[in-house]
């Protein structure tokens, strides 16, 4: 039987200075399907060039792997000798060394990564047993020209929209039961203090209604089989509980006897068990919390199926699983606040004056439960001073993540500013260690904040929050003065770090991507190929694979979807260029 | 005479909890003009949608009004809806009864009385309403990208991998812009030419990417779609064949052009990518203004770090090894008094890769740091500038540096450091200084010739900052890269591919077809004073010469290009003949609305009471 | 006053002793504040303590032994508990107490004589020999 | 239940009532405190200093000779020598070179007094009476037994530092958000005080060598438990009760508006209420009388 050639290049020494190439060919000449390791300091030369395609053809193997320097090179110089000796997609696989390898400081760790990668990418193989079977759907490159997008947040809905109007089908999977992800929840936006609502509802309605889009809510990626161009995704559609008849006129609402905690609202309000997150929510259909109802257990109620005038309610609804092909996968699973245990010592969890930033924005949302009037959530009274925490268990490897979440300095200004303009007479205090501002118009944006606002910005981390005579007492420092500051407060924002969505680990389980120790995806490579996922055909959106801002999100969905669309394009790439060009 | 079918929808309770929809539906009814008025739960659903395709047909309406919700939500349901009926979905008029009406008042007459009004509003409309087609253009599917930097590379090479020809337009000689002069990225620390030689070897791999070095786009003409560049090169002189990173990669080497010539091309989108520069070192006086040896810029820095590879790291002026170097960030940025006032954003990352190779070539050298912020915000970044306070010992000073003045041979820096509440000086080596990241030279001079906005500094401005950060307010050209803001080489690739799926977006299909609710001027009645097109913010209004048989030139009369157009109005507001009008909200339709209201008025209250009071 | 500051200030035998004698990483610190914002005896001190940690990035050796903040210190580990970067001040303070103590920098030596007889028959014993063992070394 | 029990010097000292209660009350739970033979002194402060392995000794000494008295668990009640034995012990079990060099001291000692030597390894494990009480006894068995609820009393529980810190060698409990106290009073019926100066430092020896300095620390504590209408303020360490108690007529004269507010350790609160004889208190070594109090709102 033929087994697994691999190519090990050098990138004429800057690999080996990186990584033992020695000790990584051996570890890979254990694999029990390997047969041969073949390095060569340079492979994209003629030289490497004419070895791999002597080697392909003198001991006849079944799957090659590349280990090399190149994350796209792959496509240009070795794929083509590859078709030559009829190894398709699914035989051949490219591992990018100085990828696999550039989080790590020394060579050691370096080169257990790559041996780790390298295993990992050689189960994806298709030795030639499975090769009769797929060569005669390969028609048209073998393509398939569908995207599947994992999250409809900003990042899944714009990458679904660029794809959709390219002309390709695309299907979005949700988990929750309206598209719009964290970005509906918000308030305004920075810098330019746009309602979030306001601009992402046209795209949610586009992408609702879009004739290339199929969208799946309340449903879950649960299984991807196959390679680049060619996979094979199970998605668990979950109950919904209700038609898509429903007309949304809210009459179930009213007869529901369950109240359950509004997690749309952060906790800051009650819902009913059957409900929609919020009014424009799309599919504009309502959905019916199963966790909480009383109707699945038909004797107990069945109040909201009594009074559904178009008879939307369907209580013995199952989960229903559907494979789906597709050519390429999109993730844009966004992002989760830290909420691992307490921040025992700002009393989070503890107070209901100490809030994090997120249940802030619904404070301050004209559609949230305060209708934009901001209230404290203890007794409703109009908070006169407010401390915002930034870093909260950011940077902070001891007792949190070590990474800074990128976003809070500018929400944070954005929070004093906001509640500045509801509470004139108010005083907003920031504590901060390195105010992070740089993007476009953000700088400006918080000088804004500081000098017409008179947010007062203290340079310091805070020790202690505790409750003293219904104020919030905040132990801080001002290390510019290199004085002790204390605050005592009606109201404490916390910052509290960017975590992954917690649903990325089944979609790391299901889609073999590559994550970082806190459960971010890598990208294979964050300069060169800033949106590609560590599986060939698997492109990375927004924050799951770090904390990022609204118009970086934006444009990565639109890069993600160039890939795609590349990756698609309908034509094949005409020999000779054809250029309208003429002389003046 | 109009034949208009009225569709009244209840929206379970919606509308009809509040609304006496049957009494709208009645009214209307004997409304002139009307022949059919229903009510019906949902409209929008299937059967609803059926009913008004089967009434077109029985009864030849001419017009079909929906009062339901909002039109954002429905109108293109019911438009599809009257094309499947056989009438031209430009004939159906939506009246908002539900948002703007049923859901923000009170169950009381008034309510239902406002939901008529705004129904017999919507019929007037459909009266004088004309059929229309969507505008089809024709999309050339070749784009110009302008900059080979690293943005202009990802761009031209993600659409060539589409499949459509790419012009790659660049000014200087070589290819590979400020990336293929730094030594090393962050946080990854490659070498900053491995990284840029792939790309650039898959892009010259393709046979549909056209490169122009010494070449620069002199005009643009056209509008989305068709656009037409013209292209002026340079001669290359032999002193710059082989030098470029082009020429490593591509064994053929790069054609030149030996000559000066001019090139038009015909290009259906635009996307500039035309980098930055860094703010001059000649016009900052307190550091020397460039006078002082061994004070030197961040990219001199990178070029000492790129040619001292595996060796020493020696200072340009008298070869000495520097042991202590100060690198200074913030140099005019956050300086709204002396410089820009904006953040340049990679200089904090930039700046602790400078100080971590250098203690790599010099490793008994000290690296100091003046910042005010540390903006580590990216992946990997926080961690990247801690290693180099902890594993490399750069000392890190918070505060800026007042004053570098030449002593003893030293460099010797004033600066302070706000946590200790100290000021310090150091006598240094050398100073890097990291100045403010500006637009290129001639960034204006781009923004003018493409027509897209720049902001006060030269950085072009996007569509909007949040959600269409790659569009420009003209359809048809994208940005890339740090020609719009400062920006890091990670986000320039994302942002680069971002402007490629717009450019991959626009060419998916060989026409483009757009909504025809934009101006028309009716070259009978136009003056010709062109007052339209001062005020076009499109650039739509074109000078149109109408000429008898011979040839001789009748009038000079304005014309909209239906490309451009974006339907804003400002040209009917301004024309003074009345010769412009908007398709689809003409001004007999509006004077027919108005005059439905107002006629309202007159007859039911009294004269003093204006119209704006109740009905809204 | 302009601290001048070099290679040899910085990289000066006195961080390298408190580094070695801790066990801790100065280099570590960030400056944030969070030591001093939580610091129970910071009220009274002439440093706080990240000021400390900052003078010892600097080399201020003379600062440090001047200030009397290590000397009131009570290793409650208020600091340590709270510190993002894992830094355990205290180690560094003590450190520098036996510095101090070694090379003559310390206040006067608080010892049994200082006490009044009617405070030592009240105070507990564990209050006594602990006060001797942080001022005696 | 039976453990070998480290009193240390205050407690056969200035806490003598803290001393007699906790046995008492052990006792009357069923547990019985063995006082370890001819035990010395724990140390008093764990050394803070690579260069200070000598202030090791005289903990891990004290271990080993529980070791040798066949016991697997060393019990105390004082938060310093809880502290330094159990960070002693931790260094013992987690850092190889102190285990090596303190051994060898050791075993020099032992040998040069004919004893054998065994190298300590850290097998001892050092408890708390709070800890015994939660984990073992079980705080609703400790409510089983309460005979004399002190329903109303309202309490301001006290940790102070040494009790919890640091967290990843001590482990008593959450360093910033602890319940062991809390819940302890809550089972005796108290009225539990969300106390925010709980975990502050009292300020400790410098109420000795910088005794007007801890009076503000010391103060800021008291007043604010009284401010917050505590009856009594329940601590755990001798120290804490000398700064808090003995220093509130000080605080008396020096800050005006200060109200005084009984300090009682808490093994004396658990001995009320579990109606223990009366020969183990001692109100008199109280500063502020706590029986005022007790009788008129304790009802004792």
């Amino acid at each position: 039987m033929a087994g697994i050639g691999i190519f090990v290049c050098d990138c004429d020494g800057e690999l080996s200075e990186r990584i033992d190439l020695e000790v990584l060919g051996s570890r890979l000449q254990e694999h029990p399907d390997v047969v041969d390791v073949i390095p060569h300091p340079h492979l994209c030369s003629e030289a490497g060039l004419a070895l791999i395609e002597e080697s392909l053809a003198g001991k006849g193997l079944g799957a090659v792997l590349v280990a090399a320097c190149a994350y796209d090179l792959y496509d240009v110089a070795f794929r083509p000798i590859m078709e030559k000796a009829e190894l398709g997609p699914g035989q051949t696989v490219n591992l990018d060394l100085r990828v696999s390898s550039s989080r790590d400081e020394n060579v050691k760790a370096r080169t257990k990564h790559s041996v780790d990668r390298a295993l990992a990418l050689l189960d994806r193989l298709e030795l030639p047993s499975d090769k009769l079977e797929l060569v005669p759907e390969e028609a048209d490159h073998g393509v398939v020209r569908r995207a599947l997008v994992i999250g409809g947040g900003i990042g899944g809905i714009q990458a679904a929209l660029d794809i959709a109007n390219s002309g390709h089908e695309v299907v979005l999977v949700e988990r929750q039961p309206s598209i719009g992800g964290h970005m509906i929840q918000l308030s305004e936006t920075f810098p330019s203090l746009d309602c979030s609502q306001c601009i992402l509802t046209p795209k949610m309605a586009e992408v609702g209604r879009h004739p290339k889009v199929r969208l799946l809510t309340t449903s879950e990626v649960t299984g991807l089989e196959g390679r680049l161009g060619r996979f094979t995704a199970k998605i668990e559609r979950k109950p919904r509980y209700v038609l898509d008849s429903c007309t949304a006129c809210g009459d179930c609402v009213d007869a529901c006897p369950v109240l359950v905690c509004d997690q749309f609202n952060t906790g800051l309000r009650w819902r009913k068990a059957i409900f929609q997150p919020f009014p424009q929510a799309v599919p504009s259909i309502f959905a019916l919390d199963d966790e909480h109802c009383l109707g699945l257990f038909p004797l107990a109620c069945g109040k909201c199926e009594q009074v559904c005038e178009p008879g939307s309610i369907d209580y013995d609804m199952q989960p229903v699983t559907e494979e789906i092909e597709v050519g390429a996968v999109v993730v844009a699973t966004g992002y989760e606040m830290y909420s691992y245990g307490d921040v025992s010592e700002y009393g989070y969890g503890k107070y209901d004056d100490v809030i994090n930033g997120l249940q802030f924005e619904r404070l301050l949302s004209a559609s949230g439960p305060t209708m934009g009037k901001v209230m404290r959530p203890s007794d409703g009274r109009e908070p006169k001073e407010v401390v915002f925490i930034q870093c909260v268990r950011s940077r902070n490897p001891e007792r949190g993540k070590p990474y800074c979440s990128g976003i809070c300095c500018m929400y944070t200004a954005k929070h004093a500013m906001l509640y500045k303009h509801r509470v004139p007479d108010g005083q907003a205090f920031v504590f901060y260690m390195d105010i992070r501002a740089g993007g476009k118009g953000y700088e400006e944006f918080v000088q804004r904040a500081m000098e017409n606002d008179g947010v007062m910005y203290l340079r310091g981390r805070v020790s202690k929050v505790f409750e003293e005579n219904g104020r919030i007492v905040v132990w801080g420092a001002d290390t510019l003065v290199g004085k002790r500051i204390e605050i005592a407060a009606d109201l404490v924002v916390l910052a509290t770090a960017i975590v992954p969505n917690d649903g990325y680990e089944s979609v790391a389980q299901v889609t073999d991507l590559a994550a970082d120790e806190h459960g971010f995806f890598t990208a294979t490579h964050g300069k060169a190929d800033p949106v590609g996922g560590s599986v060939p055909g698997i492109y990375l959106v927004g924050c799951c694979q770090g904390p990022t801002d609204i118009p970086e999100t934006v444009a990565q969905a639109s890069g993600a979807a160039a890939k795609v669309c590349a990756l698609f394009a309908a034509e094949p790439k005409r020999a000779v260029p054809e250029p309208m060009l003429a002389e003046a | 005479m109009a034949r208009i079918g009225l569709f009244v929808c209840r929206c379970g309770r919606n509308i009809a909890g509040t609304v006496d929809v049957a009494e709208v539906a009645g009214i209307l009814a004997e409304h002139p003009g009307v022949v059919h008025a229903e009510e019906y739960t949902y409209m929008c659903s299937d059967p609803g949608q059926l009913k008004v395709a089967q009434t077109i047909a029985d009864q030849h309406l001419t017009g079909v009004v929906v009062a339901a919700c909002s039109p954002q939500l429905h109108e293109r349901t019911f438009r599809i809806a009257c094309e499947k009926g056989g009438l031209n979905p430009y004939m159906c008029e939506m009246a908002n009864i539900r948002e703007h009406c049923s859901w923000v008042h009170p169950e009381e007459p008034a309510t239902t009385e406002k939901a008529i009004e705004l129904t017999r509003v919507a019929v007037e409309k459909v009266k004088h309403s004309r059929p229309l087609t969507p505008i089809r253009i024709p999309v050339n599917r070749r784009v110009l990208v302008i900059g080979a930097g690293i943005a202009g590379i990802q761009v031209a090479l993600d659409a060539a991998r589409g499949g459509y020809d790419v012009v790659l337009v660049e000014r200087e000689a070589y290819v590979g812009g400020h990336m293929a002069q730094l030594s090393a990225t962050f946080p990854e620390m490659e070498r900053s030419r491995f990284l840029l030689r792939p790309k650039l070897a898959q892009l010259l791999s393709h046979d549909n990417v056209w490169l122009l070095t010494n070449s620069e786009v002199v005009e643009l003409t056209g509008f989305v779609g068709n656009f037409k560049a013209t292209i002026k090169t340079r001669p290359s002189t032999d002193a710059e064949a082989g030098l470029d990173l082009a020429d490593e990669v591509f064994p053929r080497g790069v054609e030149r052009q030996r000559q000066e010539s001019t090139v038009e091309v015909e290009v259906g989108a635009v996307v500039p990518a035309i980098g930055y520069d860094v703010y001059p070192l000649e016009s900052i006086p307190e550091y020397g203004s460039g006078s002082i040896p061994n004070v030197l810029t961040s990219l001199q820095f990178e070029q000492l770090l790129r040619t001292s590879e595996g060796g020493e790291l020696r200072r340009p002026s008298d070869g000495a090894v520097p042991r202590e170097v100060v690198f200074i960030q913030c140099v005019r940025s956050r300086d709204r008094e002396h410089g820009m006032p904006y953040c340049s954003r990679i200089c904090c990352m930039y700046t602790a890769k400078q100080a971590m190779l250098y203690k790599q070539r010099v490793p008994d050298g000290q690296a100091y740091v003046f910042y005010i912020d540390i903006r580590a915000q990216g992946k990997d970044d926080e961690e990247f500038i801690r290693r180099a306070a902890e594993q490399y010992g750069v000392l890190y000073l918070r505060g800026r540096v007042s004053r570098i003045f030449p002593q003893d041979g030293k460099v010797v820096v004033w600066g302070a450091d706000t946590l200790s509440g100290m000021n310090v000086e150091i006598p240094a080596d050398a100073v890097v200084l990291a100045l403010a990241m500006t637009p290129a030279h001639g960034a204006l001079d781009v923004a003018r010739l493409l027509g897209v906005g720049a902001d006060d500094h030269g950085f072009l401005t996007e569509a909007h900052p949040k959600l269409r950060p790659v569009e420009t307010s003209t359809a048809g050209i994208f940005l890339a890269g740090a020609c719009q803001a400062p920006r890091d080489i990670g986000s320039c690739v994302a942002h680069a591919s971002g402007a490629a799926s717009k450019v991959l977006e626009l060419f998916s299909a060989r026409h483009l077809e757009r909504e025809p609710e934009i101006a028309h001027i009716d070259e009978g009645i136009c003056a010709g004073c062109f007052d339209c097109r001062e005020v076009c913010p499109s650039r739509a209004i074109e000078v149109k010469e109408i000429r008898d048989r011979r040839g001789e030139l009748l009038d000079t009369v304005a014309t909209v290009n239906d490309g451009l157009c974006q339907g804003c109005g400002l040209c009917v507001a301004t024309c003074r003949s009345g010769a412009a009008d908007l398709e689809g909200y003409t001004d007999s339709q509006l004077f027919s609305q108005i005059e439905a209201l107002s006629s309202r008025w007159t007859s039911t209250t009294s004269a003093e009471k204006p119209g704006g009071g109740h009905g809204g | 006053m302009r601290v001048k500051i070099s290679k040899a200030s910085l990289q000066s035998g006195f961080l390298v002793d408190v580094e070695e004698m801790s066990g801790e990483h100065v280099w570590s610190c960030y400056q944030c504040g969070n030591c001093s914002a939580g610091c129970p005896l910071a009220f009274a001190m002439e440093l706080l303590p990240n000021q400390i940690i900052r003078l010892l990035h600097l080399g201020q050796e003379e600062e440090v032994f001047r200030a009397n903040t290590i000397w009131l210190c009570t290793s409650c580990l208020t600091c340590k508990t709270r510190c993002p970067r894992g830094v355990d001040l205290s180690r560094i303070n003590e450190s520098i107490r036996h510095l101090a103590l070694r090379r003559g920098k310390a206040p006067d030596r608080f010892g049994p004589d200082q006490i009044e007889p009617g405070v030592a028959a009240s105070a507990p014993p564990q209050g006594l020999a602990s006060a001797f063992r942080k001022f005696g070394g | 239940m039976e453990y070998l029990y480290y009193p240390g010097c205050t407690l056969v000292d200035t806490a003598r009532n803290f001393d007699r209660c906790g046995r008492a009350a052990a006792r009357a739970l069923d547990v019985e405190l063995v006082e370890m033979p001819d035990w010395t002194c724990c140390g008093t402060t764990f050394p803070l200093t690579n260069r200070k392995i000598v202030g090791l000794v005289a903990p891990v000494r004290t271990l080993v000779n529980a070791r040798g008295e066949g016991y697997e668990e060393l019990l105390t009640l004082c938060s310093f020598c809880y502290n330094v034995l159990k960070r002693a012990n931790y260094a013992v079990r987690n850092r190889g070179d102190e285990r090596m060099r303190i051994n060898a001291y050791l075993e020099d000692e032992f040998v040069r007094a004919g004893q054998e030597y065994d190298e300590y390894e850290g097998e001892v494990e050092v408890v708390h009476l709070l800890e015994v009480l939660r984990d073992t006894v079980g705080f609703e068995s400790v409510t089983a037994q309460v005979t004399r609820p002190l329903t109303n009393l309202k309490v301001a529980p006290y940790y102070g530092c040494l009790l919890l810190r640091p967290q990843s060698e001590i482990g008593l409990d959450d360093a910033d958000e602890p319940t062991v106290l809390e819940d302890l009073l809550g089972a005796l019926g108290c009225d539990v005080i969300d106390f925010p100066h709980r975990v502050e430092c009292c300020g400790s020896y410098l109420g000795l060598s910088s005794p007007d300095i801890a009076l503000q620390n010391s103060y800021e504590i008291v007043h604010t438990a009284s401010r917050l209408g505590a009856d009594v303020l329940a601590v755990v360490c001798p120290l804490c009760a000398y700064n808090l108690d003995l220093r509130q007529e000080e605080m008396h004269q020096r800050f005006s508006g200060f109200r005084q507010v009984p300090v009682m350790y808490f093994t004396e609160l658990l001995a009320l209420a579990l109606e223990v004889e009366e020969e183990v208190y001692s109100w008199e070594r109280h500063a502020v009388d706590p029986l005022p109090v007790l009788q008129t709102v304790g009802g004792i």
